[in-house]
């Protein structure tokens, strides 16, 4: 008997001692009880880490029991269990300590405990079980021991769950009783061994092979809460929170899953399964619960019964990825055992903490809870992000190997699952976290307007697993992460090696990385109140880094193989000229932010989304690996809603949210790509074999990066979100973060090596046609910044027309790609300073003598966006045109372009004086707003002359050919300009107005009665689903089903959606083909 | 012989109608006595083939005595049961008269 | 040489039994009761674990057998140990123990202790015998004194109920053991001898063998109540006292089941047939089913339980189709008398742990109503815990003794192929899990009505109960060393069983 | 079946189950015990093999009439347990021991002063001795001839129905006297079968020289138990019926 | 040697009858009666088959007491008439 020998045993015995000591005590020994409880897990924590180091080591710990003849009790430490192990010690632990503090005061308290620590022992016996018979005994162990947990209120509600609940698991846990018997009566004694027991016996008959296949996933399902077996899972939300929590987030569910994946893997072995056909089966049923769960979530408005649903939807990733069965696949799944745990304990945390504090239960109720409860709502936000699969948290990893597992074995309608249920995820979770912190309290909450009083025992667990999942997410790649666990069960699984190629880390100070993390640390501090103050004015500061190192600092690379998955920083030509414009704007906005929202009542939140997204354009201008590119991306996406809504009127919440409907489609359609990327070599561009990209991804990357760049057809939210926001913010949006899509596109599309003559046609097309038409469309604005809006689509649609231009002719790549980072850095400045100009309109119009200087400030950009000759516009034109090589054409029609330009701007020059006039009487400080406007006057004159990549063009720049064609496209346009004034003024008055006044009416009408107030919509929608349930017949509710989706989801995006869709399946049957 | 066979055909008989009685009947007497008469068909079956022409088998002799009192032990019993059961309905019924 | 010593204390598993009874009934002071009857039952374990190392210590494939008065056989009685006879003895000594303790405390009662202590011991004589004879008409008596015992027991509870229902069950036994001495009658006129390893020896099929065979078993049955007989159990063992109706649903049934497999397998296995063995399975499978829904429908606890005695005792009726089933492999008869022998012991163990809680509670609330029983699990935990626990294991979840003994029958249908026997044991498990639910769950709601005032029973009467439940989960885990047992010796416990065929 | 027990007076005799069960029973019945007839006509008999084994071991029994041989040598263990049957129904009935009778140490007093029919009590007078004496003669034959414990003891119990019919004398159950006279049998058996032990080695294996001794000790133990007992049988049923109508509880 | 077999068919023929008859009387007391003429009957049926001991213990035990005992009960639950009094 050595410790290897009873290590499991004890294990297990750490939890069940103290389980039955504590029935012994009374129900007013808190301390005895609480020692125990905390002992216990102490004990178990230690023991599980002796474990974790033994196995890491390859030691071998196997307790066995004689049991029956040929049949023993075995728990055998492998790497696989101790995943379920650890996870099942770490969330017991924080489960005790929330459930001592939820429970404070409550009756029964002793028998609660108890068999608390009996269904952790069972469910660490689950996780140690060594064959199927032990696994089979834990299994049922743990059905009895929840039961009493799960009645423990004791009122009507409860006992029915306990009833659903053993109904459901006795009739599971009798089918799987009877395949294990079956299978031990075939095959012996059971014991899981790492490449499956019965493929190495090909002499069974398949027929019952499968038929035993089917009893024990229907067995294990039930727990799984697989679909047709899941109706348990909702019902039993009426069980206490901490039960909730343990049994969605560790226990029941993950038993299942666990089981299913010992089954699949230590049973049957992978192959085997794959070569009998159940696979397929498997995943299908698992696709179809995950987008079951998910539309049932949808509907429902109870919090805890939503989250119930996801559960069941999550839960079956696990499956999917079992079931795939490829190693990266098996990867997915596996970690998300883990991943999914440590989010969905902490919604369930969250949600028994407003329960707890507040006594809200119902989506409904959550408006403007985030105010008082922040801490339990960023617990909340980060999980409910994760559960979207949104990075850097841990279910975009779970979500990354899934995908890419499917890839792996070609089966892409995987993809269509993982973006669909990301989708609907989005649209269960984003209301919640949109009510929490955007909308303001009902009557009954303001009228308690301070801050709710939690207790430290039951906000401690969340903010914990919140923090663990979310570093789960961020420090993938580290040495004890749950990913690298899981890759290392995958190899011995698949009996291979899967060594991971990580650079050595450099020793040298992670320069690029400081310059990313320090708007985001100056963000953390922004949350601790002393420091807000001081944070709030230090914020343009934030920036300075990131403009050293793009001024003083050539060529550097930081990587940093802990993070992500193994995050790649390089500064290189490119990218710092990039960064170059982002630090420049982000300084200059953040001084005039400073100016422009002084007497601003929320600076603090408008600074805190500021500073991520500073953070995130920081980050995604150096990435190099797709993780840390598509994470900031994300952050930078997300947190520009921030700013965009940050002025609080219904039009700014409308454009919000248009703005992040776009935004998540383009998450999706990026995530595929990512993943049709990184199948074809690693994570960072270095390990990527463009010229192998899969053509879907293609199109998905041109899309997806399309959505943010404004491309013509993904460009709605554009002109309604780059408006609302204040004027600073506005300014970042159009000058720098549509460049996002540009730097996308650039890094990642195969240019220059590849010609993709389809995507090149259509993004020249595309891009061209957004320039004229949105030049039309911005003539007619009324509203300045919307106008700039439309400017930015169509300059956005020259460069989108340069890119489809390098993909129809790779050999213009060199060349071009310089010409286009000189004209996105002129652009950004110039887009920049016009934005802000509309800031200093007021000042326009003052009696000062300085007046006229100031003129000649809003001029100066709108003549370099027209193109005026020695403007950096005419620069970056010439430029353009210079590298398109052969394609005359399409230099011709860029010059064209500038007509439109000169239109927009003349009409926009005239809108300032128009609006400027009627505003000028209010007196507004603007010393602050002018000093950073001249500043950036300064840096449009001159900035696009100094970069590097403009040295190759000025020459060209100042030939007389270059200057005429600059020149005459400006001419033309303010001579149609002003001969077509008064035609746009009466067109603007008389006939357009009305219509577009209506539609915005329209839309406005709508968002009240249906998108405004969600609880009200959801209560709505659940009650008339059951109503018509009820009373009408299916196909009515059909339509009406199908009427809710119509306002929730755009048009619009539904289009997208099946267009992508349709594009996906075609390069499928493509890659058949 | 031909003594054995017919006192074991009596036997069966008896115990066929003892059988069909304790099944029929209701009356708890009457069960009782169909039982007893089951038992006296058994003892018969028992006894006639005890005896082989001169010799005598003691054994079921003995067999037979230990049944009879067996038999009249729960005999007793049920009756025992019997009256006590009726003495309870009686204080029963007696009850709402005082 | 210690076994053959050990074997010579045979006669005492009945001969101490008697005695304490005797010392019992003359002395009738409930302490002298008391005192007398832990020693007893405790001499009386001691007992059957030295006959129990005995028997393991020799490695015969004979059955050790006494013979008492020196006679021998045919002429004189023999008793006869075996593997399975040694287990029930060892099942039945722990549960005397056990039940005796309890019965301390519930008996406080001086008059009603006069008449429980000497019936108790004369009841446990009878049981003893009946699983150590070796002669067909011994177990006539035996049977009778347990019928006759247990009607008696039955009746302290005083009830009108309680009257009733031990007179059907007196009426039953006795015809029951009078169809069995009538089979024995005809068994003795054709082969001339009562001691069973002769007639084993001597049987052969034939008319006159069938008809015994079937006189026997209906005795039996009628005692062991299968399904269309089985109207007088659910009355008699609900009413009774509850350390009574522990013993009478662990035991007694279990004692009449015992020697129908020494009939079945044994001493006239060669003039059954398959399809007898298959039609007693299929009441066995129908007792199963039926038992579980009647268990359902009742409204009374202690009649709940007493139903779900009746489904419990299906699954053993399911041996005889196994074995008829397992022709070619003496394995797998094995394996299915082995499971068997175990669902006897766990459902023992669980049942008798379910009557006393059982009877706690109804003690406690001064009824047994199910719907009333609202909060009892706040009330009273242990003995909810005790109903629980014990209800794993009737379930046969793991981990306990119901579930390994479960695990056995089903490997052991499984391997002979018999689906239907498969479908019908999960299908009762599930049933057995809905009306345990169905207690727990009225158990465990919130009470609204005030808590009633009769006296609380004493916690250590509870725990008792309760240890009894956990040595029904417990056996879960030490299913090897009782099967080795079962199955060491169960080939000279069935000798018959290699014949079979 | 046996659910609708009767018992009221009712002159019918009626019956637990519906007629057309009831003949279909008949006819199965009468089927069933034909067949038996016939199987029993068709099978052989055993030889008489025990017969000769009893008379060849008869000498060594102790006893002369192989029945008694029987009974209580060869097959002892057989009456041991009957014994026991018999207490058992004797303590199911025996009346709980009053508080206030702890003492009495007789169980059979006279006190009744009720005036017997002269006759009764004139047969009384006789018929008592003459039974108790034809009971002992019975007792002794039994070692002979027919006769035995168990005939003994009715012929005693016979008399004391007779005494307790006459309503003269009253038998006091509750007493420890009668106790141990209703133990008596069972405990002389186990002491002597159990000593037995001790001498021979073998439980119920008498040594052949003290055989008809300790069986005779045996059979009177035993027929003062089975008297007794028959009698209490009687006595306590007699004393249920004679209870007031309102119930003696 | 006939007439042994007249004497043995006859009495079986009674023992048959009387069975009958006891478990088809109209009156429980009927029954009983007849009951007791069956066991007299069958004393001399286990004379005819030399068992002594058997006829002894029969005609004391299985006739006679049985008979007093059942005679006891029936006064209890059928004679409303000795019962009357009492009440």
């Amino acid at each position: 008997m050595t410790l290897n020998n009873v290590l499991p045993l004890l294990i297990i015995f750490s939890a069940l001692l103290p389980g039955l000591l504590i029935f012994c005590t009374g129900e007013q020994q808190l301390k005895m009880r609480r020692s125990l409880n905390l002992g216990g897990n102490a004990a178990c924590l230690v023991l599980i880490a002796l474990l974790i180091n033994g196995v890491y080591g390859g030691e071998i710990f196997e307790t066995r029991l004689p049991l029956l003849p040929g049949m023993d009790l075995v728990l055998h430490a492998d790497t696989l269990s101790l995943l379920f192990v650890s996870l099942s010690g770490l969330l017991w632990f924080l489960t005790t300590i929330y459930a001592i503090g939820y429970l404070e005061g409550t009756k029964n308290r002793s028998r609660f405990f108890g068999f608390f620590s009996l269904c952790v022992a069972a469910t660490l016996g689950i996780a140690l079980a060594g064959n199927l018979i032990t696994f089979l005994i834990f299994y049922e162990l743990l059905t009895l021991t929840t039961y009493p947990l799960v009645v423990h209120k004791g009122n009507s509600a409860s006992l029915r769950a306990g009833r659903v609940y053993l109904t459901y698991t006795m009739i599971g846990g009798a089918l799987l009783l009877a395949g294990v018997v079956w299978l031990k009566a075939l095959a012996g004694p059971l014991d899981f061994t790492a490449t499956g027991i019965l493929s190495g016996m090909p002499e069974l008959d398949q027929g019952h092979l499968k038929i035993i296949f089917a009893l024990l996933i229907a067995g294990l399902g039930v727990k799984a809460a697989l679909f047709p077996l899941h109706g348990w899972l909702p019902v039993a939300m009426a069980a206490p929170a901490p039960v909730s929590a343990l049994l969605h987030a560790v226990a029941v569910v993950k038993a299942g899953a666990f089981g299913i994946i010992r089954v699949v893997y230590d049973v049957y072995g992978i192959e085997f399964a794959r070569d009998l056909g159940l696979t397929i089966v498997l995943a299908g049923l698992a696709a179809f619960t995950i987008v079951y769960g998910s539309v049932r979530a949808l509907f429902e408005n109870d919090i805890k019964k939503r989250l119930a649903y996801s559960t069941v939807s999550q839960v079956s990733y696990i499956a999917l990825g079992t079931a795939i069965a490829g190693p990266i696949a098996t990867i997915g799944g596996m970690v998300h055992l883990v991943h999914q745990g440590l989010m969905k304990i902490t919604l369930f945390f969250c949600a028994g903490n407003l329960a707890e504090t507040l006594g809200i239960h119902k989506v409904s109720e959550m408006k403007g809870i985030g105010r008082r409860m922040p801490l339990t709502m960023a617990a909340f936000t980060v999980a409910a992000l994760g559960m979207i699969g949104l990075p850097p948290m841990a279910g975009f990893v779970s979500k990354w190997y899934l995908g890419m597992g499917a890839l792996e074995v070609e089966a892409y309608w995987v993809l269509f699952i993982l973006a669909a249920s990301s989708l609907l995820n989005a649209l269960y979770f984003l209301p919640i976290l949109y009510a929490a912190w955007f909308k303001t309290a009902d009557q009954v909450l303001a009228a308690e307007q301070s801050r709710a009083q939690t207790p430290w025992m039951l906000l401690l667990p969340p903010v914990a697993t919140a923090a663990l999942a979310l570093a789960a997410g961020m420090f993938a790649n580290t040495l004890l992460s749950p990913l690298s666990w899981v890759e290392l069960i995958a190899a011995r699984e698949y009996g291979r090696e899967l060594l991971r190629i990580v650079d050595p880390a450099h020793p040298s100070f992670p320069l690029l990385a400081f310059v990313v993390i320090s708007p985001l640390l100056l963000a953390i501090s922004l949350l601790i109140r002393p420091l807000r103050s001081l944070c709030t004015g230090l914020t343009p500061l934030a920036a300075v880094p990131a403009l050293l190192v793009a001024l003083f600092v050539s060529a550097e690379s930081n990587t940093l193989p802990g993070l992500f998955f193994g995050s790649v920083l390089v500064l290189d030509q490119t990218s710092q000229t990039m960064l170059l414009l982002a630090a420049i704007l982000w300084l200059i906005a953040g001084i005039y932010s400073k100016a422009y929202l002084a007497e601003d009542k929320h600076l603090s939140h408008y600074t805190l989304f500021f500073l991520l997204c500073m953070s995130g354009s920081f980050g995604l201008t150096l990435s190099q690996d797709l993780f840390g590119f598509i994470t900031f991306f994300t952050l930078m996406s997300f947190a520009a809603y921030g700013l965009v809504t940050h002025t609080g009127t219904d039009e700014a919440r409308q454009a919000g949210k248009t703005y992040m409907q776009w935004v998540i489609v383009g998450e999706v359609m990026l995530f595929s790509a990512f993943v049709g990327l990184a199948i074809n070599g690693g994570n960072t561009l270095n390990d990527i074999d463009m010229r192998a990209q899969p053509s879907w991804a293609s199109w998905l990357l041109m899309l997806g990066f399309g959505i943010k760049a404004g491309l013509l057809g993904t460009h709605f939210w554009l002109p309604k979100a780059h408006p609302v926001a204040p004027v600073p913010a506005s300014a970042l949006l159009s000058g720098l973060m549509v460049k996002a899509g540009l730097i996308g596109w650039s890094r990642f599309l195969p240019l220059g090596e590849v010609a993709l003559a389809d995507i090149g046609w259509v993004l020249v097309i595309l891009g061209l046609s957004g320039a004229f038409l949105a030049a039309v469309a911005g003539v007619v604005q009324q509203n300045l910044k919307t106008l700039l809006a439309y400017s930015t689509i169509s300059q956005m649609g020259i460069l989108a027309a340069c890119v489809g231009a390098c993909l129809l002719v790779p050999s213009l790549w060199p060349l071009l790609s310089s010409a286009l980072l000189l004209y996105a850095v002129h652009h950004g400045l110039a887009k920049g300073a016009l934005f802000l100009s509309v800031g200093i309109v007021p000042a326009l119009f003052t009696r000062s003598p300085a007046r006229w200087l100031l003129w000649l400030g809003v001029l100066i950009p709108a003549l370099a966006m027209a193109g005026l000759p020695f403007t950096s516009g005419a620069l970056a034109k010439s430029a353009l045109k210079n590298s398109v090589g052969e394609l005359q054409w399409f230099a011709q029609l860029l010059t064209i372009t500038a007509i439109g330009t000169t239109i927009l701007m003349a009409r926009f020059v005239e809108l300032i004086a128009k609006t400027g006039r009627d505003a000028s009487s209010v007196p507004i400080k603007l010393s602050g707003r002018l000093s950073t406007y001249a500043l950036l006057v300064l840096l449009v004159m001159s900035l696009a002359y100094v970069i590097p990549q403009a040295e190759a063009f000025i020459v060209y720049a100042y030939s007389d050919k270059a200057i005429w064609n600059s020149l005459w496209p400006v001419f033309v346009g303010v001579t149609v300009y002003l001969l077509g004034r008064s035609y746009i003024e009466s067109f603007n008055f008389n006939s357009v107005r009305n219509s577009v006044a209506t539609k915005v009416n329209f839309d406005y009408d709508t968002s009240t009665k249906h998108i405004e107030d969600v609880g009200f919509r959801f209560n709505r929608s659940i009650y008339q689903f059951k109503i018509y349930l009820s009373r009408t017949t299916a196909t009515i509710s059909k339509v009406r089903l199908t009427q809710m989706f119509r306002f929730q989801v755009h048009p619009g995006i539904a289009f997208m959606f099946i267009f992508v869709c349709l594009v996906l399946t075609l390069s499928a049957n493509e890659h058949m083909w | 012989m031909t003594q054995d066979l017919l006192y074991n055909a009596t036997g069966i008989a008896l115990f066929g109608i003892g059988v069909f009685g304790a099944i029929v009947a209701a009356h708890i007497i009457r069960k009782l006595i169909a039982l007893n008469i089951m038992g006296i068909g058994v003892f018969m079956v028992l006894l006639a083939t005890a005896r082989h022409g001169e010799i005598t088998d003691p054994v079921p002799h003995a067999m037979v005595l230990t049944g009879i009192v067996v038999a009249v032990a729960g005999t007793a019993l049920c009756l025992w049961l019997t009256l006590r059961i009726r003495l309870l309905d009686d204080v029963n019924e007696g009850d709402p008269q005082r | 040489m210690i076994s053959s010593l050990a074997l010579s204390l045979l006669p005492l598993t009945v001969g101490l039994p008697l005695l304490a009874a005797t010392v019992c009934a003359m002395t009738s002071a409930r302490r002298w009761c008391v005192g007398t009857s832990v020693v007893f039952s405790l001499l009386q374990l001691i007992t059957a674990i030295m006959l129990l190392l005995a028997i393991q210590d020799i490695d015969a494939d004979e059955p050790l057998r006494y013979s008492l008065g020196g006679w021998g056989a045919p002429l004189g009685i023999d008793l006869v140990l075996n593997g399975l006879s040694t287990i029930m003895l060892l099942i039945t000594a722990v549960l005397v123990v056990i039940l005796s303790i309890y019965s301390i405390g519930y008996f406080a009662d001086n008059a009603k202790a006069a008449r429980f202590w000497p019936l108790w011991w004369l009841l446990v004589a009878g049981l003893n015998a009946a699983f150590v004879a070796g002669d067909a008409f011994n177990i006539y008596v035996a049977l009778e004194m347990i019928g006759l015992g247990a009607v008696a027991l039955i009746a302290i509870a005083g009830t009108r109920t309680a009257l009733m229902s031990a007179l059907r069950y007196a009426l039953v036994g006795l015809l029951g053991s009078l169809c069995y001495l009538f089979g024995v009658a005809l068994l003795y006129r054709v082969y001339g001898t009562l001691d069973l390893v002769q007639l084993a020896a001597a049987t052969q099929a034939g008319p006159i063998t069938w008809a015994s065979l079937a006189l026997v078993s209906v005795g039996l049955l009628l005692k062991t109540a299968l399904l269309p007989l089985h109207f007088w159990l659910p009355p008699a063992h609900a009413s009774a006292p509850p350390p009574v109706s522990a013993v009478l649903s662990a035991l007694v049934v279990k004692a009449s089941f015992y020697l129908l497999i020494r009939f079945w397998l044994e001493v006239l296995a060669p003039a059954t047939t398959d399809f007898a063995m298959n039609l007693l399975g299929l009441l066995g499978a129908v007792a199963i089913l039926w038992g579980c829904i009647a268990a359902f429908r009742t409204q009374r606890l202690k009649l709940l339980v007493a139903y779900s005695t009746v489904a419990q005792l299906g699954y053993l009726f399911l041996l005889f189709p196994l074995v008829a089933a397992s022709d070619s492999s003496p394995n797998l008869s094995n394996m299915a008398v082995t499971a068997v022998v175990y669902f006897i012991i766990a459902h023992a163990l669980a049942k008798a742990a379910m009557f006393l809680s059982a009877g706690d509670i109804q003690l406690f609330n001064g009824h047994d109503t199910i719907d009333k029983l609202q909060g009892v699990a706040r009330a009273q935990p242990i003995a909810v815990l005790t109903f629980a626990i014990a209800g794993v294991s009737l379930i046969g979840l793991p981990p306990s003794g119901g579930f390994i003994a479960k695990w056995l029958l089903l490997n052991a249908a499984i391997d002979s192929g018999h689906w239907v026997w498969v479908i019908v044991m999960l299908a009762g498990g599930l049933l057995a899990a809905v009306y345990i639910g169905r207690v727990l769950n009225v158990a465990f709601s919130q009470t609204t009505a005030p808590t009633p005032t009769t006296t609380r029973p004493r916690t250590s009467m509870s725990c008792i109960g309760l240890s009894l439940a956990l040595m029904a989960v417990l056996l879960g885990f030490n299913a090897e060393w009782i099967l080795q047992l079962a199955n060491g010796t169960g080939e000279s416990s069935v000798p018959g069983m290699g014949a079979l065929k | 079946m046996f659910t609708k027990l009767e018992f009221r007076k009712r002159e019918a005799n009626r019956r637990e189950l519906p007629p057309f069960a009831v003949y279909a029973l008949g006819f199965v019945v009468i089927v069933l015990s034909v067949a038996l007839m016939f199987s029993v006509v068709v099978s052989g008999k055993a030889a008489p093999k025990l017969a000769g084994l009893a008379a060849e071991k008869l000498e060594a029994s102790g006893v002369e009439n192989p029945v008694t041989a029987v009974l209580l040598n060869f097959r002892s263990y057989d009456t041991l347990l009957e014994i026991a049957v018999l207490l058992i129904v004797a303590i199911a009935v025996l009346p709980a021991r009053s508080s206030n009778a702890a003492g009495v140490a007789h169980f059979c007093s006279a006190d009744k002063q009720d005036v017997l029919n002269p006759v009764l009590a004139a047969l009384l007078r006789w018929l008592v001795p003459l039974a108790i004496l034809v009971g002992g003669y019975l007792l002794w034959t039994g070692a002979y001839s027919p006769g035995g414990a168990f005939q003994a003891g009715a012929v005693i119990a016979g008399a004391g129905v007779a005494l307790s019919l006459a309503g003269r004398h009253e038998f006091l159950w509750h007493t420890t006297a009668a106790r141990i006279v209703i133990n008596l049998g069972l405990f002389v058996f186990i002491a002597v079968a159990l000593s037995n032990a001790l001498l021979t080695g073998t439980t119920l294996q008498y040594p052949v020289d003290y055989a008809g001794m300790l069986i005779l000790v045996v059979e009177i133990a035993a027929t003062v138990s089975i008297a007794a007992i028959l009698l209490l049988l009687f006595t306590e049923l007699k004393a249920m019926v004679d209870a007031p109508r309102e119930g003696r509880q | 040697m006939l007439i042994e077999m007249l004497i043995d068919l006859t009495l079986a023929c009674g023992v048959v009858l009387l069975s009958c008859l006891s478990l088809s009387a109209q009156r429980v007391f009927t029954a009983i009666v007849l009951y007791v003429s069956l066991g007299l009957l069958t004393t001399m049926i286990w004379a005819r088959l030399n068992a002594w001991d058997v006829a002894i213990a029969e005609a004391a035990i299985g006739a006679g007491l049985t008979g007093a005992l059942l005679l006891v009960a029936w006064r209890r639950l059928c004679d409303e008439t000795a019962a009357q009094p009492e009440a």
